[in-house]
């Protein structure tokens, strides 16, 4: 079975010399379409992320708003919606207004790029994976301004911290989507996934994959700023780290930001080892395969993404937090030695062809 | 060491020690210039090894016009305990300072200071400890008076 | 000889300690009075550099009541309830300290059913109180989920003390000459059920806490406090204990019913935040040793010595006593003169002299580890202020 | 380095007296034995995942929720008997009450919680209550009323859903009827009379004497102060004076003779 992939930046492409009005109508539905996807996708998220915690802690969660408290993330919306946004007196109010928009901002330009099934792609490019991680690092940038620009030294405190490790984070992530660059042999998003027809990256490279997946994890973890690395937050160490003075729809920019850096985390997890949109197919057992297929592709996304979402949370609700030199640490003497070998590892696999349904 | 060894034994030390009637600990009443010295050999005398300084608080003798001041220490090592008993005047409450002999003195004498307006000379850092620094008056005195205070009606 | 009465801003403005050309700007930061890792209302002013923790100026009285003196307007019945605001989580053992110096010094008879009482419910709150400080130092290292199952075991015991005291957290249980109700009819099936639901979870407790790397990672010597330092410096219970004295009064100076019971004291080797972890857990399975070898052996006799509305008079003198709270020693110094109220009352609480290794502990350590160091000693906040 | 953690204590070792019965524990700390790097790091990964396993225990398990969803099981919420939430007054049957206005508790309570008028002109006997007030925003529910009524007319009871819009409401007139006890009561035959003995009290009207009360105490405050100012200037004088007399004799041993005179 053959994938039709076609990307909502190509059907623009299609549209244009024909009727170049219907094309820009179709840009602004796609713009509302992804405006309105990160919405619902946040509301949900965070919702999840209530009762996941409640669950995991012996609780109910929120049950009051609605049927289990469906509503409860709406009606804790319109309240940050409602809430006094305040600027500190002595903060630099340019910044102070920025820094939400920018860290949003970073998260909302990956989201353009996820494939999310054949024809749920807003733009496919060629340096898919490069541009993902370019354009994530923007977010850092946000954390940094907003902590800087709070005039308060515990934001102050928190940002240096999320700085020094998102940065260093991003370099162990980095070497981790190389050697699923390297199996795939392409850096484009949608051409990952179709390389994976024959079996997921996670497995068929002979733990090559399956170490690149947790490094993955783990340094992806600690770029989302979650626990056991949400020292930039740190609310027993840091109050609330950059986000101190942020109150009302500039702290709720940060806060749907953060969920919604976990959704492109596991998105991109799921794309580049789990086979993204691909059922799981199994080399060219046809039946099997044919069976896989009955379920369609944006299902097997979203169920691929909720699992390591899931798995994101777990980590969450059950460590403590690192120190900030052991999480240096970690990055610096454990992470990144790993990573190489194993991109070296994966280099010789690759070039040899030592791999499950190499060809 | 029991009672009446143990008050021998810091007799011998400090022969002007008079033992405090009225209290069920060893208690010796000392003068308040010897006081340092004498903690420091009580600390360091391998017989005694009074080693912990479990608390230290300040009587408001109004009455007889001074200001009690009580030493618990306690020795671990040996499982035997001892009070001392200083008093001071009322009027010029100046007693050394045992933030030498225990570190934890420093705190316990600066509550007594906050709230009995005990002072003690050479502290490194004597100021209030819970009430703010511009409070008046000393709230542990019997004649202490503010106007937040309020009597149990009749 | 100079008596020199210093500020807080002076204290604190005093000059950089910092000497080399390379060294970094140190800053000063307020870490509380409201702070979520201070559990209340305390206020750390902390020298930084970085992030390393240069000095730490402890500020108290944000909760500040005057119990002592508040103690010298009522009579001493009056004044057993007050002290339940001190250590709020450990309000028993409170209760029976002011009871044993009124008892000792009143010359009060008590049977031993009534200690045996005491000593069951306060070996139930010591659980109890240890029950949420683990849970609070998950929380405070990072991992919500252990406050909760820290709350969901203390809740157990919250109802077994409901039923028998009808109070949660302020007691006013033990009184002089006796205790308040004698216990309820189900105490004994409830604290069975109790201990055989607990002693399920603690494994639990390990499994998510005390064997996790991380946890082992951040508390390994952290915060090391030598047994000299430690006695210097005034501490006393898992602090003291933490650091290789086996000082418990308890076994030193049994009250209540500890003679006749088999515990063993827990006894750590650095004095680091994992060794103070580790006696707390521990101490946690010796009360319920204790507990166990007392819950079928209450002996029958009166629960209320003198009518409770009894007039006490105390002899004039100093009177002292101490009993070991979760927390430490909580000495009680009691002047009288000989009437119907204490002349002066003095707490010695244990928190209090705790808190002040801090100071010993934190320099030159991160603010991560003064979290954790915080959280291993264990703070009530009105039980230093009072 | 699992070595460290075992090693007896160096330092003080406990005294003898400690070992008594139990003796002091140390070592049996389960330390992650890291001493093979690649060997400790596997034993770390396999912590943290008995952490993850205890956690997602919990999550399969949805009978271990033990939240109470509160308004909602108001039914079925029962508090024990003895739980302190209100101050309640035991009346009998007939609705008569014990309260010989012994004033006991009043004196026993440590913050005035409990504030007791008597009738002006008793009905029947001596002294007979008018209003048994019991102030909710200053009770510390130490139980001390409860446990030293001679007749047993207080008690606790679980009504703890106590909150109201205006403060004033938190005091509670606490007896139903102004009057005398249920003994004397029940010697009278006449019901008529009976009714004209007792005088219906409202549980929210206590107020006004909280108010009266608070004014009396104002003015005893001003006066206390004033006691205690006097006090202050007397005992500086008399220390004035044995200052003086101190530095006298020397000069003027007739001058100190005069003063004693």
């Amino acid at each position: 079975m053959s994938w039709q992939v076609k990307t909502m930046a190509e059907r623009t492409g299609d549209l244009l010399p024909g009727s170049p009005w219907t094309a820009v109508l179709y840009v602004l539905l796609t713009i509302l379409a992804v405006t309105a996807f990160v919405t619902l996708c946040g509301l949900v998220l965070i919702y999840a992320e209530r009762k996941v915690s409640a669950h995991f802690q012996c609780r109910l969660g929120p049950m009051r708003v609605g049927w289990h408290g469906l509503l409860q993330t709406i009606a804790d919306t319109i309240k940050l919606l409602l809430k006094e946004d305040i600027v500190p007196r002595d903060a630099d109010a340019l910044l102070h207004i920025l820094a939400p928009v920018l860290s949003f901002a970073g998260m909302l330009l990956v989201m353009i790029a996820l494939p999310m099934s054949p024809s749920i792609q807003v733009a496919d490019m060629n340096i898919g994976v490069l541009y993902v991680t370019a354009v994530s690092g923007l977010g850092v940038l946000g954390i940094l301004l907003g902590g800087w620009s709070s005039n308060n030294k515990w934001s102050l405190l928190g940002a240096m911290r999320a700085g020094a490790q998102i940065i260093s984070y991003e370099v162990s992530a980095t070497l981790a989507l190389l050697v699923v660059v390297l199996f795939a042999g392409t850096l484009q998003l949608s051409g990952i996934v179709q390389s994976q027809e024959t079996g997921w990256w996670i497995w068929r490279a002979h733990g090559c994959g399956i170490v690149a997946f947790s490094i993955f994890m783990i340094a992806g973890t600690a770029e989302i700023n979650r626990t056991p690395f949400d020292l930039a937050e740190g609310e027993s160490e840091l109050t609330a780290g950059f986000h101190t003075e942020y109150s009302g729809l500039r702290f709720s920019f940060f806060f749907l930001s953060e969920f919604l850096n976990m959704f492109v985390l596991a998105a991109m997890a799921s794309t580049l080892f789990l086979g993204g949109w691909m059922p799981l197919h199994v080399g060219h057992f046809t039946v099997f395969n044919g069976i896989m297929d009955l379920l369609p592709p944006g299902l097997w996304f979203t169920l691929k993404t909720s699992a390591v979402i899931f798995l994101i949370m777990w980590f969450r609700w059950t460590f403590p937090r690192l120190r900030v030199d052991q999480l240096m640490r970690l990055e610096w003497k454990i992470l990144l030695p790993i990573g190489f070998v194993n991109l070296f590892v994966s280099a010789a696999c690759v070039v040899t062809g030592f791999y499950f349904f190499a060809g | 060491m029991d009672a009446p060894n143990l008050i021998a034994a810091v007799q011998a030390l400090q022969p002007d020690a008079t033992v405090r009637e009225k209290t069920d600990r060893p208690t010796l009443i000392v003068p308040a210039e010897g006081l340092v010295a004498l903690a420091t050999r009580l600390r360091d005398d391998p017989a005694l090894k009074f080693e912990l300084l479990e608390a230290h608080t300040a009587i408001d003798w109004i009455e007889e016009d001074r200001f009690e001041l009580l030493y618990l220490l306690a020795s671990i090592a040996h499982g035997h305990v001892l009070t001392l008993s200083v008093s001071v005047d009322r009027e010029n409450p100046e007693v050394p300072t045992l933030c030498n002999v225990y570190p934890i003195a420093e705190w316990l004498e600066r509550e007594s200071y906050d709230l009995m307006g005990i002072l003690y000379d050479d502290h490194p850092d004597l100021r209030r400890l819970f009430l703010e620094d511009d409070w008046v008056g000393f709230p542990l005195r019997k004649d202490y008076e503010d106007d937040f205070m309020l009597e149990r009606p009749e | 000889m100079s008596v020199n009465v210093s500020t807080l801003q002076a204290r604190i403005s005093g000059e950089s300690t910092a000497s080399s050309p390379l060294s970094t700007e140190e800053y000063f930061v307020n870490m509380g009075p409201q702070h979520p890792s201070t559990h209340g209302v305390l206020r750390l002013v902390l020298r930084l550099d970085g992030e390393t923790v240069r000095d730490v100026v402890p500020v108290l009285g944000y909760i500040h009541r005057g119990i002592e003196k508040m103690g010298e307007h009522g009579n001493y019945r009056q004044f057993v309830h007050l002290v339940d605001r001190m250590d709020y989580l450990a309000a028993l053992s409170n209760n029976w300290a002011v009871t044993m110096v009124v008892e000792k010094a009143a010359k009060m008879e008590t049977t031993d059913r009534i200690q045996a009482i005491r000593t069951l419910v306060c070996e139930l709150q010591r659980i109890q109180s240890h029950q949420l400080w683990w849970g609070v130092f998950g929380m405070d290292l990072g991992g919500f989920t252990p406050f909760f199952y820290g709350l969901r075991d203390r809740e157990q015991l919250c109802d077994i003390f409901e039923k028998t005291i009808g109070a949660r957290l302020t007691m006013n249980y033990i009184q002089p000459g006796g205790v308040m109700y004698d216990i309820h009819p189900d105490f004994v099936k409830d604290v069975k059920t109790f201990l055989a639901y607990f002693k399920s979870k603690l494994p639990e407790y390990d499994t998510l806490m005390s064997e996790n790397v991380i946890i082992q990672e951040r508390l390994r010597g952290i915060g090391k406090l030598s047994a000299e330092r430690a006695l210097a410096l005034g501490a006393t219970g898992p602090v003291l204990r933490a650091s290789g004295v086996a000082h418990d009064l308890r076994k030193s100076e049994p009250y209540g019913l500890y003679s006749q019971v088999d515990f063993d004291v827990p006894v750590g080797t650095t004095g680091d935040c994992w060794d103070r972890y580790w006696v707390r857990m521990e101490e946690m399975r010796q009360s319920i040793r204790i507990v166990e070898q007392l819950i079928d052996n209450i002996p029958e006799g009166k629960t209320f010595m003198v009518k409770p509305a009894a007039k006490i008079k105390v002899p004039a003198g100093v009177h002292y006593s101490h009993m070991e709270t979760p927390r430490g020693v909580l000495g009680v110094v009691l002047v009288s003169d000989g009437k119907e109220s204490p002349y002066r009352i003095h707490c010695r609480t244990p928190n209090f002299n705790n808190l002040w290794c801090i100071g010993e502990m934190a320099t030159g350590g991160r603010i991560g580890d003064l979290v954790a160091m915080l959280s291993s000693i264990d703070l009530v906040i009105p039980d230093i202020d009072r | 380095m699992s070595d460290e953690s075992i090693a007896a204590p160096e330092v003080l070792p406990p005294p003898e007296k400690h070992v008594g019965t139990g003796g002091a524990v140390t070592g049996a700390v389960p330390w992650i034995d890291k001493s093979g790097a690649i060997g400790g790091v596997f034993k770390g990964i396999r912590s943290l995942f008995s952490g993850m396993k205890v956690t997602v225990g919990y999550l399969m398990r949805p009978s271990t929720v033990i939240t109470q969803q509160y308004p909602e099981n108001r039914e079925t919420l029962k508090l024990p008997d003895r739980f302190r939430a209100q101050l309640a007054f035991n009346h009998d049957d007939n609705g008569y009450h014990k309260c010989t206005m012994c004033r006991i508790c009043e004196e026993a309570c440590p913050n005035v919680s409990i504030i007791i008028t008597g009738r002006e002109k008793p009905a029947v006997s001596k002294k007979e209550i008018d209003s048994f007030v019991w102030r909710l925003d200053s009770c510390t529910f130490c139980n001390t009323c409860v446990i030293v009524c001679p007749f047993g007319v207080l008690r606790f009871d679980g009504t703890f859903e106590s909150s109201v819009y205006d403060r004033r409401l938190l005091a509670y007139t606490l007896n139903d009827y102004a009057g005398p006890v249920a003994s004397v009561l029940e010697k009278i035959e006449d019901p008529e009379a009976r009714k004209a003995a007792m005088e219906k009290r409202d549980p929210y009207g206590a107020h006004t004497i909280i108010e009266a009360l608070a004014e009396r105490q104002r003015a005893k405050k001003a006066a206390t102060h004033a006691a205690y100012a006097a006090a202050k200037a007397a005992r500086i004088a008399k220390k004035e004076a044995a200052k003086a007399a101190a530095e006298a004799p020397a000069a003027e041993p007739a001058a100190e003779a005069k003063d004693v005179g």
